[in-house]
């Protein structure tokens, strides 16, 4: 579904992604792990368009999307939840989540899926009115999570969903995603919180300063001694 | 003080208003998108009035038609100049643009003054407009009439263009954080060449309006207009429609107020008493009549 | 842990509340911190740990309560004022001063405690110029303190992310706070990574002194490192004890910590 | 703070400049000699202009206005007695009694300068971007109205004229001597570096005990001095000023100097001022008539400045953060080749 | 900008030029009073040259643009003092620009003579090298109150003033003191004022209105930009007593701007009327349409030219290309016929002795009324 062929991208002169390759089949769960610094986010912002790779190729359901707008990628059904969380904090959680869905017509299913998003995150619901500038730090991650779902995507892309929740929520997201794997979803999920990631993966990558230092099955990494090492904390 | 007096002023303050709103609206939606204080609009304003002017003399179309076809020309021309001059440093700092913006200014002025000479040029409206209504020894005109109207309808049509649609909507995102817009599938470059020619277009008619009511134009016309529209639009609030048309309004009336009620003998201090009541304004709403305060979140 | 409880009081918060717009974020907060403790903060999102942060901090004045360090009044008082009486501060979404470099954003902080004045600055005077360079070699020894030194020429902005919440660190230590209030310092690092920093925030408490509140959502650090937790929940506090006891807490176990953390 | 050896480059480094400014003065055509004397109130102006809207990062529009405050007092005050009687007979007689001399009428429009920014920044710069920018804008055409309206001390829209040409070379590069060297010792002090936070990120600078309102309004203040030092000397050198002089286009003006140049640096404001002193008087040249194939076309007048904004543009693209963006002078390319290539990277 | 007239070829056969100097405001807020002006200027040296020159020589007209600003109007006239060696200069229709360009030339030994700038006490602020061309506000402004008493037969009046302007400040002044003279110490009801290109009059056409005792005359203090505007607005609300002004009237605009309202009772007092019959200022006109297809602007592309023709005079005069010569040849200058009236500098004095002619809208045309010498 989403291959990347010897990716580079720059920032002016640092070289933040290093000939990096990967693969992940339809309906498969992937992460992608490394250090702070290693190009984690970098990947994904070249997935979705954001940025532009110097070379190589990033095919996308038999497409390559290098060149390709970040809207129209979007159009596509890629989602990217981005590092951050990046609402639109003058507008209310309402509206973000409408955005969400913006090259969507299907009304009928947007108010569906709009209550599924409530389903999953009740302070969502609560706090639909407020801006969402205001909302705390989780709050704003359930508000990115939730829009990133509203546009019915193939392909989700997670930037650390985890990153400042509570553990109950951390919980709800991981089972969120493995909700959304099961519902035949790919996903490629940047994490921190290794143990958690590998544990719903079907696959992982190690990145490390831009290169693809390790790649295999979930548990294997999960076993690997020096993944445990530097990521899992012993 | 009669109260005929004081009507007479206020209605003369909400026409100059209503100019002040149509150039201060299509100023704020580049505005609130691009931060960008485009200092350009007052010229593109210029643009649309000489546009206009030309419409009516040289094909004898009614103003109506003038009125379309300067804001599309308009329009065209800030599309254009987003395109050249401001696309380029998106995503740059402030400082960058607003020196872009200055530049841009300095380029169409002096064009203007070469290409249509610096002298000032007759604007003449269709008879009708000009026609005077009294009431009560409170005169109108039909010009005066088709100001508010104009600058009402524009502002509604405006609002609910941004509240309510799709691209309108799509532009608030813009406004707010373009590269998460994007994520969402909104093509930028689209939406911001539309605040371009919307932004453009309004100003076209707010340059053929203030063309009609004082019958003159010439190449350096937009200077004031665009300080003022930038004036207005901080006054109302950065990136708020009814915020930048009630500063529109609020530059308006307070201008030709402070004239009507000041003794004669000061009416020269006029500028200083608008420019220390909008500061006062600003002191007690630091971000503007209608506009929110990004929260001081951690 | 007796010991620590003898020690005196040095922030004491009586009934703080803060109501933004009808919603009240932070209802009726109490502390009584002795000097040397840490202690934890936790609770759901948004369940106004961040605002009592800012309430301490000056950020926002509390709509009503009393805030009392090393026993005077300081509610409702400026942000600067506060740090120089000694709360200091890291923020949830790191602050830096981006372009400036890792020894400037230092400095800044260090010079709170600076004597010299302007006229001494235009004419370079003997005490300006022994002023500064007491300035960067205190700078210099919070850098060590955190290990970051050998990062000092480098503008903030392009540091990894690690660093970068170790300069926070850094930044408030050198305000030399009585109080050390930490907002999420662990977040977005990975095990390994959250591991070192509850290391380097141990020793930094005992090498300066520190009375330190944290708020973290890594149990494994808040149950390592704090001698007491309190968890706030829709702005109320929701339990109060050892992390034993909060670890135990039916309650804390709905609201906050969930089924399997609570058991890992 | 300088190392011995770069105290003794920047101490040789100026003697060979007031020594070259000796010559060229002793040389060069009164024109020529002008240009090098606005470049040096330019600079004045812009390096000041830099304190607030480059290192303090608030955005101020108001420059002109102290300006015209330094001018007018500075003006008032140098005036002859003689000439004063004839120019300004409605003056208050402590006023009208009284006559300076330069050096003390400069400093005195400063200073008078520097309490206005006192007076209007005290409650203006808790404001903050376009709106302060607005409020300070609004601050200016406050001054130009005082100016028109007050005729009896200013003698209102006619201007004061007949100034005594006190300003020349050695006026000028005094005063920039005196205020690079007062902007770079604030930038390099705590001051400075707490203006810097202050402007990277002002809730954090707060949150570490950076006192915002003093800070900006020191900055506010120095700034303001030396825009009314740098607008009395250009009064005594062009002679004569009214309320025109100092408009909104000559704050735009100066703003497009100090982001041409690099609005966080001292070198850049030098950079930025000389530029944009001379580029304009050099591009006039192209303004001539030309005969080509026996087709004369006229000159066309605007057309130096339709090729500014057209290069202005391209600067603005090329380098967004004006020509050196924050990089700041130094003395570190004659130590050893190897770095060389270091600091032409930070340029 | 500056520029070379005279081609080549044509220097090489008289050897050298005399250079003039022109330094007008060709670009910003004063272009469009000086780019006629300069329009004049370069018109009369053409004709000049094709008559053969003065001393034998071709006359180089060397030009400037002042840009509206007065640094770059002071570095223009050093420039053409020291680097282009001019022998005289000219320029400006307004007196701020005149005050900062006219001391150098004057500390520079050039005579400069200022085409537009009506402040009579100029030559006495700059210095005996500056002359200027046109006559005083004071000489306008007596010949309308003059007219106005005379002949309007008015008693009080109103006046509204532009305070951005130095000389409508002073034109006022000076209508005050004339007009009280004739009628009193109360003649004035009310003083108004307004800024340069404000465009909305309402407010003090609203207290106008409000008045309890109507007065018999308005006078409006304005330039060329806003008079149209002004009198429109004024006439829009029914307002329809006399109205009279001084040169900042004297501009198409009046009429096109003014439209209806200008056609009843506006009259003013200005240099010379472009529609009169007398053979200079038909050839003028002539001249200037042939020459830019379009008919004189204003009254300062008259004055222009007349600046011209007069230094030409003045050199031919002196017979001397020497600056001081040239400037005591002006000094001289008697009886000099020229379009805008005919010019005389009385000993000691370098405001001309001109005529000032009434001229009055008709029909959307400017007629002449009557010419005075105040
Ligand atoms: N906008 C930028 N400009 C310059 N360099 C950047 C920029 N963004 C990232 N980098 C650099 O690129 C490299 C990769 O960064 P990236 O953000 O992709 O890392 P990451 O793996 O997502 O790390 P983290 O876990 O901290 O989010 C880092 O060295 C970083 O400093
Ligand atoms: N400036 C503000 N205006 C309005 N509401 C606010 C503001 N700041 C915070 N809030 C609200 O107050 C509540 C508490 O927020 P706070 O940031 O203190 O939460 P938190 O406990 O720090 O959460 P997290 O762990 O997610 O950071 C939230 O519901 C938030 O929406
Ligand atoms: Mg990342
Ligand atoms: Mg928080």
């Amino acid at each position: 579904m989403l291959e990347l062929n010897d990716i580079n991208v720059y920032y002016g002169k640092i070289h933040a992604v290093k000939n990096i390759s990967l693969k992940i089949k339809k309906g498969e769960l992937v992460a992608l792990l490394g250090a702070n610094g290693a190009g984690k986010t970098t990947t994904l912002r070249t997935i979705s368009g954001m940025l532009r790779a110097k070379s190589g190729s990033i095919i996308f359901d038999g497409q390559d999307i290098n060149k390709i707008e970040a809207h129209k990628i979007v159009a596509m059904g890629l989602a990217h939840c981005p590092e951050g969380r990046q609402v639109f904090s003058r507008l209310s959680v309402l509206e973000n989540l409408k955005i969400g869905a913006f090259l969507r017509k299907d009304h009928k299913k947007i108010e569906k899926d709009l209550e599924l998003v409530y389903s999953l995150f009740p302070v969502l619901a609560e706090r639909k009115n407020q801006s969402a500038g205001t909302l705390s730090g989780g709050e704003q991650q359930m508000l990115a999570i939730g829009r990133s779902l509203m546009s019915n995507p193939s392909l989700l892309l997670f930037d650390e969903p985890s990153l400042g929740l509570a553990p109950i929520i951390i919980e709800k997201i991981f089972e969120v995603i493995k909700e959304l794997k099961n519902e035949g979803k790919t996903i490629l999920l940047v994490e921190q919180n290794a143990y958690n990631a590998l544990a719903i993966a079907d696959r992982g990558y190690v990145l490390e300063t831009g290169n693809i230092k390790l790649s295999g099955e979930a548990g294997d990494l999960l076993a690997n001694d020096e993944v445990k090492k530097a990521y899992l904390g012993g | 003080m009669s109260g005929t007096y004081l009507l007479q002023n206020l209605i003369d303050g909400i026409s100059l208003g209503s100019i002040y709103a149509l150039v201060a609206i299509g100023f704020s939606m580049t505005y609130s998108i691009l931060r960008l204080i485009n200092f350009a609009h007052g010229d593109i304003l210029m643009i649309g009035a000489y546009s206009g002017l030309f419409i009516m003399v040289a094909w004898q179309l009614p103003l109506w038609a003038s009125l379309l076809g300067a804001m599309i020309f308009a329009a065209f021309v800030g599309m254009l100049v987003e395109r050249i001059a401001y696309r380029p440093l998106r995503g740059s700092n402030e400082e960058a643009t607003l020196i872009t913006s200055l530049a841009v200014s300095i380029f169409i002025e002096n064009l203007g003054i070469m290409v249509l000479s610096p002298q000032p040029r007759g604007f003449a409206i269709p008879k009708f407009l000009t026609k005077l209504h009294t009431i009560n020894e409170i005169t109108i005109s039909n010009m005066t009439i088709l100001i508010i109207s104009l600058a009402i309808i524009l502002m509604l049509v405006l609002t609910y263009f941004v509240i309510c649609t799709r691209m309108g909507v799509a532009m608030r995102a813009c406004s707010e954080n373009i590269n998460a817009a994007r994520l969402m599938g909104v093509n930028i470059n689209k939406v911001v060449a539309c605040a371009f020619a919307v932004g453009s277009g309004m100003a076209a008619v707010a340059g053929i309006m203030l063309a009609g009511q004082y019958g003159r134009i010439e190449p350096l016309m937009g200077f004031v207009p665009g300080l003022k529209a930038f004036i207005a639009a901080v006054i109302g609030g950065i990136g708020s429609i009814p915020g930048a048309a009630l500063g529109g309004y609020v530059l308006g009336l307070s201008e030709i107020l402070l004239v009507a009620l000041l003794p004669a003998a000061y009416s020269g201090y006029r500028d200083a008493f608008v420019f220390i009541i909008l500061i006062l304004v600003l002191l007690f709403k630091p971000a503007g009549l209608l506009g929110t305060l990004e929260g001081r979140k951690v | 842990m007796d010991t620590v409880k003898k020690n005196k009081i040095v922030l004491s918060v009586e009934g703080i509340t803060k109501k933004f717009k009808g919603l009240v974020a932070v209802d009726n907060y109490n502390l009584q911190l002795p000097e040397g403790e840490i202690i934890g903060l936790i609770g759901p999102n948004g369940a106004g740990k961040t605002t009592v942060f800012n309430m301490l901090t000056g950020i926002f004045p509390p709509t009503e309560g009393k805030i009392m360090l090393a026993g005077s009044d300081i509610t409702g008082f400026r942000p600067d004022h506060i740090v120089q009486r000694g709360i200091a501060r890291t923020f949830q979404n790191i602050r830096l001063f981006s372009n400036l470099s890792v020894l400037e954003n230092v400095v800044i902080a260090a010079q709170i405690r600076k004597k010299y004045g302007f006229i001494s600055t235009l004419c370079s005077s003997a005490s300006f110029t022994k002023e500064e360079n007491e300035l960067i070699t205190k700078a210099e020894e919070y850098l060590e303190a955190l290990g970051i030194a050998e990062y000092k020429e480098q503008k903030a902005k392009n540091l990894a992310y690690g660093i970068q919440r170790k300069l926070e660190i850094a930044r408030a230590l050198a305000t030399n706070p009585l109080v050390l209030l930490l907002d999420e310092p662990a977040a977005g690092m990975n095990p390994q990574e959250s591991i070192d920093l509850m290391h380097t925030i141990r020793k930094l408490k005992d090498e300066f002194n520190l009375t330190v509140i944290l708020i973290e959502h890594d149990m494994k650090v808040v149950m390592n490192l704090c001698e007491r937790l309190q968890v706030l929940s829709y702005g109320k506090i929701l339990a109060e004890g050892t992390p034993e006891e909060i670890r135990n807490n039916k309650l804390v176990i709905d609201a906050y910590l969930g089924r399997s953390t609570a058991s890992a | 703070m300088l190392s011995r050896r770069d105290k003794l480059y920047t101490g040789i480094a100026l003697i060979i400049f007031l020594g070259l400014l000796g010559i060229l003065n002793n040389t060069l055509s009164g024109y020529h000699m002008r240009l090098i004397n606005l470049i040096g109130i330019n600079i004045i102006l812009v390096v000041s202009l830099n304190l607030t809207n480059g290192f303090c990062g608030v955005f101020s529009l108001g420059h002109a206005g102290f300006m015209a405050v330094g001018a007018y007092v500075s003006a008032i005050l140098a005036l002859p007695l003689t000439k004063k009687a004839l120019v300004l007979p409605e003056l208050p007689t402590w006023l009208g009694s009284i006559e300076v001399n330069f050096l003390l009428s400069l400093i005195i429009g400063g200073l008078v300068a520097a309490f206005f920014a006192l007076l209007i920044g005290y409650p203006v710069l808790r404001l903050s971007g376009h709106y302060l920018a607005v409020a300070t804008l609004g601050f200016l055409i406050i001054i130009q109205v005082l100016i028109t309206q007050l005729s009896h001390i200013t003698r209102g829209a006619r201007g004061i004229n007949g100034l005594i040409s006190y300003t020349n070379v050695w006026w000028v590069w005094g005063t920039v001597i005196v205020t690079i060297y007062a902007v770079w010792r604030i930038v390099n002090s705590s001051y400075g570096r707490g203006m810097l936070a202050i402007r990277e990120d002002d809730l954090a600078a707060e949150s570490l005990g950076i006192n915002l309102t003093s800070h900006k309004l020191l900055a506010f203040c120095v700034g303001a001095f030396f825009a009314g030092v740098g607008g009395a000397l250009w009064g005594h050198l062009i002679t004569v000023v009214n309320p025109l002089s100092f408009d909104s286009n000559r704050t735009f003006n100066l703003v497009v100097m100090s982001v041409v140049g690099g609005m966080g640096s001292i070198t850049g404001g030098v950079i930025g001022a000389t530029l944009m002193t001379i580029v304009p008087e050099l591009l006039r040249n192209l303004e001539v008539g030309i005969t080509i194939f026996g087709m004369s076309i006229p000159p066309l007048y605007g057309l130096s400045q339709i090729i500014l904004a057209g290069a202005l543009i391209l600067v603005i693209f090329f380098r967004p953060h004006g020509l050196v963006g924050n990089w700041e002078f130094n003395w570190n390319f004659l130590k050893k080749s190897k770095n060389i290539s270091k600091t032409t990277q930070n340029l | 900008g500056e520029q070379k007239d005279a081609a080549k070829d044509n220097e090489a056969a008289a050897g050298e030029t005399i250079k003039v100097g022109a330094i007008f405001n060709l670009t910003g807020a004063q272009a469009s009073l000086d780019g006629p002006s300069l329009n004049g200027f370069k018109l009369a040296a053409k004709e000049i040259n094709a008559k053969g020159g003065v001393l034998g020589k071709q006359i180089e007209v060397i030009s400037i643009d002042g840009k509206t600003d007065q640094t770059s109007a002071t570095n223009a006239a050093l420039k053409l003092a020291e680097e282009d060696k001019v022998v005289a200069m000219a320029g400006f229709s307004d007196s701020n620009y005149a005050l900062a360009a006219g001391p150098t030339a004057q500390e520079a030994g050039i005579p400069f003579i200022t085409t537009g700038a009506t402040l009579p006490s100029l030559p006495e602020q700059v210095g005996d090298y500056f002359f200027l061309a046109p006559f005083g506000d004071d000489a306008q402004a007596y010949a309308a109150a003059d007219y106005a008493v005379e002949k309007l037969g008015s008693k009080t009046a109103y006046i509204l003033k532009d305070t951005a302007m130095d000389f409508t400040m002073n034109l006022a002044a000076y209508f005050e003191e004339r007009f009280k003279k004739y009628n009193g110490e109360d003649a004035i009801l009310l003083e108004d004022t307004f800024k340069t290109n404000d465009q909305d009059y309402s407010a003090q056409i609203n207290r106008l209105k409000a008045m309890k005792t109507k007065p018999e005359l308005l006078f409006i203090s304005s330039g060329p930009s806003d008079c149209g505007i002004i009198v429109k607005q004024v006439r829009e609300a029914g307002i329809d007593i006399p109205i009279i002004s001084g040169d900042g009237f004297d501009t198409p605009l009046l009429i096109e701007l003014g439209g209806e309202g200008a056609n009843v009772d506006t009259y003013f007092a200005t240099h010379t009327c472009l529609t009169n019959e007398k053979e200079l200022v038909k050839n003028f006109v002539t001249a200037y349409q042939e020459e830019y297809s379009r008919e004189p602007e204003n009254g300062f592309a008259a004055l222009g030219y007349d600046t011209m023709y007069l230094i030409a005079d003045a050199i031919e005069r002196a017979n001397s290309e020497d600056p001081t010569a040239i400037r005591d040849a002006i000094a001289e200058t008697q009886g000099f016929e020229a379009v805008t009236g005919t010019i005389s500098y009385e000993p000691g004095n370098r405001v001309p002795k001109k005529s000032v002619s009434v001229l009055k809208v008709e029909d959307g045309k400017f007629a002449f009324v009557e010419e005075v010498t105040p």
